[in-house]
């Protein structure tokens, strides 16, 4: 709602509205034309871009994540389970994407937004193919007792790139958890070691060293859409809405391309546009890094 | 007889008014079903009727249409009743099954409170017309008769339902049905309920020897021997209907499409309140509330006295 | 299992021809139009009949003649292990559908084009027969409304149990397994409008079975008839005729 | 990740050592002190910011201690087909909790109780009949719950409705109290609600001091009932006079 503010008068106002509501690609194309987007951005920034972590109190990890207005609310919440036959030294982690009624007008109680699966689909692939995390450091008892970490993103208002924010805060808030210390009692089940307990030390804790995951390579990603020769990196629910072909890049710290979706769309990809999207991924990777990077330190100092 | 030009009856005496309302009894008659839409003059003759403390059937403001009581109308249950207000008619009926208790308050049974609107009461409630009413009434009588969290003002007593802590207790189970609806729901049934309690007789449960401390202990249900409920503690739930400036009990459906909001109390045997709902979305002053809580505790006792006399006359019956 | 006792008696005391206790009342529902409830032994339905009135849904009215709809529901408490009822199940809507028609039969609806006739049953309690039951009160329902019809429509159930043809089962004998006969008839027609049986049973028996049915239905009928007396007796009374 | 098996294994939350058996139900008696050290009459501060959610007419968010509360209104938009034509607006209302806002997790997602309840204390603030044939929808989600969440829910709710521009006769606010014995503790969190004796929550328009909605449970004798109410009805006041003041503040905000 960029125009809204601008300091126009009222009539030409209007017509502003009326011609973006009737004709919304002529709108749109006409500030491609001048290589500006109607919320002012240049075509290949993205939006001014947030991360809070510890937003949940009552969670292991957790991490609110803005990019423009789209907000994310992710919350850890560890678990134990008996660990598979297949994989008796191996946890589990299970990714969540909800999107509740409050996040866009579409949504409406009852009836589960389309994209909500499928979000969850892609961040439950990426972040494995990533091998981001070693589900073995999830492990308590080999074959008795592992982790289950719960892993659900909550998205709180929608305004386009969901899967970038929802990767970005998964990733944020798997920096952020502190798995609890616990031990075994004499009835086999795991329970809580509270860090002030001085009197029960006749408990170990099984998990003294494995306190926080080992974060090997983070993936990032970008979404942009290619419409005629234009790149918008980062594009806004509108953008979206409009134009139909979507590019997303995931890369991992090391620059190593993790995955890339494209679903569909009118306009096809030629390598040269698709290395032009890849190319704005690193440093869009970079910068989010150093975001992660700097909300980490903050917290240790803390 | 005078009209006036909107229907409305000018200001003249009972007598007439009696006359008035055979003439409209008639007419009604004749309509199609009921209640969907009244015309502005059937509206202003309630709320007139409601203003002059003589309602459409004749009542006062503060007067119960006929209450009937029939305990153990459904033999397979562990206790029924059924409860008829003027042309409401409802039945409850309480079904106990062995359960194990909460972790959280393993010294207590568990009451679980199911209402169902009938669509033999209402073509409204055909399908899934009726859950929303029903899930309000539940909620209004979970609120009414089963008292706060720690369970103070209960009107069942939960501990009672303990058979061994922790590992076995009664579970019950309490299903309402709304056969014919003209108004007044939540009274009726709160007050079947209270008749289907009194009428429940929960088996004498025998633990076998020895196997008290197992996790499991085996149990023995004897067939013959029954436990009878403490029902002197449930209250009965009064409902004032605010209609105009003044507010009415034991409204009929005609009456409560006219309202304003209504106020749903219960009292027990001390005329302590054990709940308080509130229905219709109108704001009330607060000492209006106050009035209304103090009227309808006086009420309560009457409702009291006159329930305990059905459920006891009901019980003689079926003895009988 | 043993339904037929060597002296000739059924679980419940009954002898193999012999019906439950029936009783009828019209006019439990004081909103409807039509009501009544229906007991045959520990079975109980209710049954309310809204209309003739305008359709509702406009998509389904029929320019020729009425529309019919009906509703089945089951009480939580009317079975003996108590569960959670979710109205629209298989098996309530298949019984809606033949209480529908077997209640459009009878009906003229040509009498009453582009109105609506809504019959909705309740199942108090359960205990075997709740089809016929329900078609019983719904044919008291439909009379006490006033709607017109070409008979009353009486229905019962047979089966055939230790070789021998057993009179309107209860639920232990109903879920025996063996074949269970639901008829309906109207009887001062001598017409059959509903015949329901899924079970394996010879063509000759079946027409012992469906004969013990009609008796039934027959004497149904005559008991709802005396019913139906007594109340526009009342009615006439209460009139001062 | 959690596709390697198929079905999800039974998880359970670990327990602290310190046993819960020994943990007795807190004493309420004289010196009994809060678990949050609050005084018996004293609200947890209060936080408000309207326009929380970009994609919605009106958003408000609530804070009360650890409940954290979201609050999306849109509308007034078309009514869904199957609705018959009404002269008045629709308000329609649901609330749902996140799977970690609870202790336990995932308990009850879709709260359609507290969607009635939210439905009736707004129902009769609002002027349904500026927006006709048409349906305002209000959607809560409970971020995070410690207590007291359906008060909060409500307060927050009105607040969003107001940044909305949906017409009312006023604020909503709300407040609820525990009863332990003799004592009436306002504002009460999860621990105090899962042990109270009884409980009341009032609802109502400050300005025009009306009651718009009330529930109690448990016993009450009719001297404590209008104790209750004063001091709810008092808490509302103050309530009121917060959200006002972050309805001024966004308002001279935005005019900057």
């Amino acid at each position: 709602m960029g125009l809204r503010n601008a300091s126009e008068d009222l009539s030409s106002e209007m017509e502003v509205d009326a011609f973006r509501r009737l004709f919304p690609l002529r709108y749109l194309e006409r500030h491609l034309a001048e290589s500006i987007r109607p919320d002012g951005r240049p075509l290949v920034k993205a939006r001014e871009t947030s991360i809070f972590l510890g937003a949940v109190a009552s969670a292991n990890g957790s991490a609110l994540v803005k990019i423009g207005s789209t907000t994310m609310l992710t919350a850890i919440k560890m678990e134990v389970m008996t660990p598979s036959l297949e994989s008796p030294d191996e946890g589990c982690l299970a990714i969540d994407f909800h999107m509740p009624p409050i996040c866009s007008p579409i949504v409406r109680p009852g009836r589960p937004a389309e994209a909500s699966p499928v979000v969850s689909k892609q961040l439950s692939d990426t972040i494995s193919s990533s091998k981001m995390i070693d589900l073995k450091e999830l492990s308590l008892v080999s074959g008795k007792a592992a982790w289950m970490a719960y892993l659900d993103i909550y998205c709180l208002d929608a305004d386009g790139a969901l899967f970038d924010a929802a990767l970005l805060s998964a990733v944020a808030a798997l920096s952020h958890l502190q798995i609890p210390a616990v031990a075994v009692n004499d009835d086999g089940k795991i329970v809580l070691v509270s860090d002030e307990d001085g009197q029960k030390q006749a408990q170990e804790p099984v998990n003294k060293e494995k306190r926080k995951l080992t974060l090997r390579s983070i993936p990032f990603s970008l979404t942009c859409i290619l419409h005629k020769n234009y790149i918008l990196a980062d594009p806004t629910a509108e953008e979206e809405s409009i134009m139909e072909t979507h590019v997303t890049i995931v890369l991992d710290t090391s620059g190593q391309l993790i995955s890339l979706y494209k679903p569909g769309g009118s306009v096809l990809a030629y390598t040269s546009a698709v290395q032009d999207c890849v190319a704005l991924t690193r440093q869009r990777v970079k910068e989010l890094k150093s975001f992660l990077d700097k909300e980490n330190s903050a917290m240790e100092i803390e | 007889m005078e009209y006036s030009s909107d229907g409305r009856i000018k200001r003249g005496n009972h007598a007439a008014k009696m006359y008035i309302i055979i003439i409209i009894k008639c007419l009604k008659t004749l309509a199609f079903t009921g209640m969907v839409g009244l015309s502005l003059g059937e509206r202003h003759f309630i709320q007139g009727g409601i203003a002059q403390d003589l309602r459409s059937d004749g009542r006062k403001r503060l007067t119960y249409r006929p209450l009937s009581v029939e305990t153990g109308v459904i033999p397979q249950v562990n206790g029924s009743a059924r409860v008829r207000i003027g042309a409401t008619d409802v039945i409850a009926s309480v079904k106990a099954e062995l359960g194990k208790p909460s972790l959280l308050q393993p010294d207590k049974g568990k009451v679980s409170l199911y209402m169902d609107c009938s669509s033999t009461a209402d073509p409204a409630f055909e399908g899934r017309g009726g859950e929303e009413l029903a899930a309000e009434l539940s909620n209004a009588l979970q609120n009414c008769l089963l008292g706060g969290k720690s369970g103070a003002g209960a009107g069942i007593d939960l501990s009672s339902l303990i058979v061994v802590e922790g590992k076995i207790c009664w579970n019950l189970y309490i299903d309402g049905l709304v056969v014919s609806s003209d108004g007044n729901l939540l009274d009726a049934l709160g007050a079947a309920i209270k008749a289907a309690l009194s009428n429940t007789g929960i088996p004498r449960v025998q633990v076998a020897a020895g196997t008290l401390n197992d996790e499991h202990p085996e149990v023995d249900v004897c067939d013959d021997e029954f436990l009878q409920f403490d029902t002197s503690g449930v209250p009965v739930i009064v409902t004032l209907t605010k209609v105009g400036r003044h507010y009415i009990v034991d409204a009929t459906s005609e009456e409560e499409s006219q309202m304003s909001s209504a106020v749903s109390i219960s009292f027990n045997r001390q005329g302590h309140i054990c709940g308080i709902t509130k229905r219709g979305g109108v704001g009330l002053d607060p000492s209006i509330l106050l009035d209304m809580i103090s009227v309808a505790k006086h009420v309560s006792e009457q409702v009291l006295n006159k329930l305990d006399s059905e459920i006891a006359s009901a019980e003689a019956e079926e003895e009988s | 299992m043993e339904y037929v006792s060597p002296e000739g008696l059924r679980l419940d005391g009954r002898r193999p021809m012999e019906m439950r206790q029936i009783r009828a009342e019209i006019g439990a529902v004081s909103k409807a139009d039509g009501s009544a409830i229906f007991e045959m032994g520990n079975t109980k339905v209710i049954a309310a009949v809204y209309g003739p009135r305008e359709v509702q849904n406009k998509s389904q009215q029929i320019n020729s003649h009425a529309l019919v709809r009906c509703e089945y529901s089951m009480a939580n408490f009317s079975t003996g292990d108590r569960m959670r009822k979710s109205k629209g199940d298989r098996r309530s809507t298949e019984i809606s559908l033949v209480i529908r028609q077997t209640m459009e039969a009878c009906i003229m609806t040509h009498l009453l084009p582009r109105s609506q006739i809504d019959i909705y049953v309740q199942v108090l309690q359960a205990d075997g027969g709740t089809r016929s039951a329900c078609i019983n009160a719904a044919t008291l329902a439909l009379a006490d409304a006033g709607i017109p019809m070409r008979d009353l429509v009486t229905s019962c159930s047979a089966g055939y149990l230790n070789s021998t043809p057993l009179l309107d089962l209860n639920y232990v004998e109903d879920s025996a397994g063996g074949p269970d006969v639901t008829l309906g008839i109207l009887p001062k027609l001598d017409k059959v409008t509903l015949l329901q049986m899924d079970s394996k049973l010879p063509i000759d028996i079946l027409e012992n079975v469906m004969q013990l049915a009609i008796e039934g239905c027959k004497a149904i009928a005559n008991y709802i008839r005396e019913i139906l007396l007594e109340n526009t007796k009342q009615l006439e009374y209460r009139r001062g005729v | 990740m959690a596709g390697k098996s198929g079905a999800t294994p039974a998880t359970y939350s670990p327990s602290l050592t310190t046993s819960d058996k020994k943990k007795k139900p807190p004493l309420f008696n004289e010196d009994w002190v809060r678990p949050d050290g609050r005084a018996f009459q004293q609200c947890r501060p209060a936080f408000f910011r309207t326009g929380a959610v970009n994609a919605a007419s009106g958003s408000a968010y609530a804070e009360f201690g650890n409940t954290k509360v979201i609050v999306s209104v849109f509308g007034p938009r078309e009514s869904k087909k199957a609705m018959m034509y009404s002269d008045i607006g629709r308000l329609n209302c649901n609330v749902s909790f996140t799977t970690f806002a609870t202790p336990v997790r995932g308990q009850g997602s879709d709260h359609k109780e507290y969607s009635a309840m939210l439905h009736k204390a707004l129902e009769g603030a609002i002027i349904l009949e500026t927006f006709p044939k048409t349906t305002v929808d209000v959607f809560a989600l409970v971020l995070e719950s410690s207590g007291s969440e359906l008060p909060v829910i409500i307060s927050c709710a009105s607040l969003a409705l107001a940044d909305a521009g949906i017409m009312m006769y006023d604020l909503v606010a709300s407040v609820s109290v525990s009863c332990f014995s003799k004592n009436l503790v306002i504002d009460p969190i999860s621990e105090e609600e899962n042990n109270q004796d009884g409980s009341l929550m009032i609802t109502c328009m400050p300005s025009r001091y009306e009651i718009t909605q009330l529930t109690v449970t448990g016993e009450w004798s009719t001297p404590k009932i209008n104790e209750g109410m004063q001091l709810c009805l008092d808490a509302c006041g103050k309530l009121a006079k917060i959200m006002r003041s972050c309805l001024k503040e966004a308002a001279s905000d935005s005019q900057e």
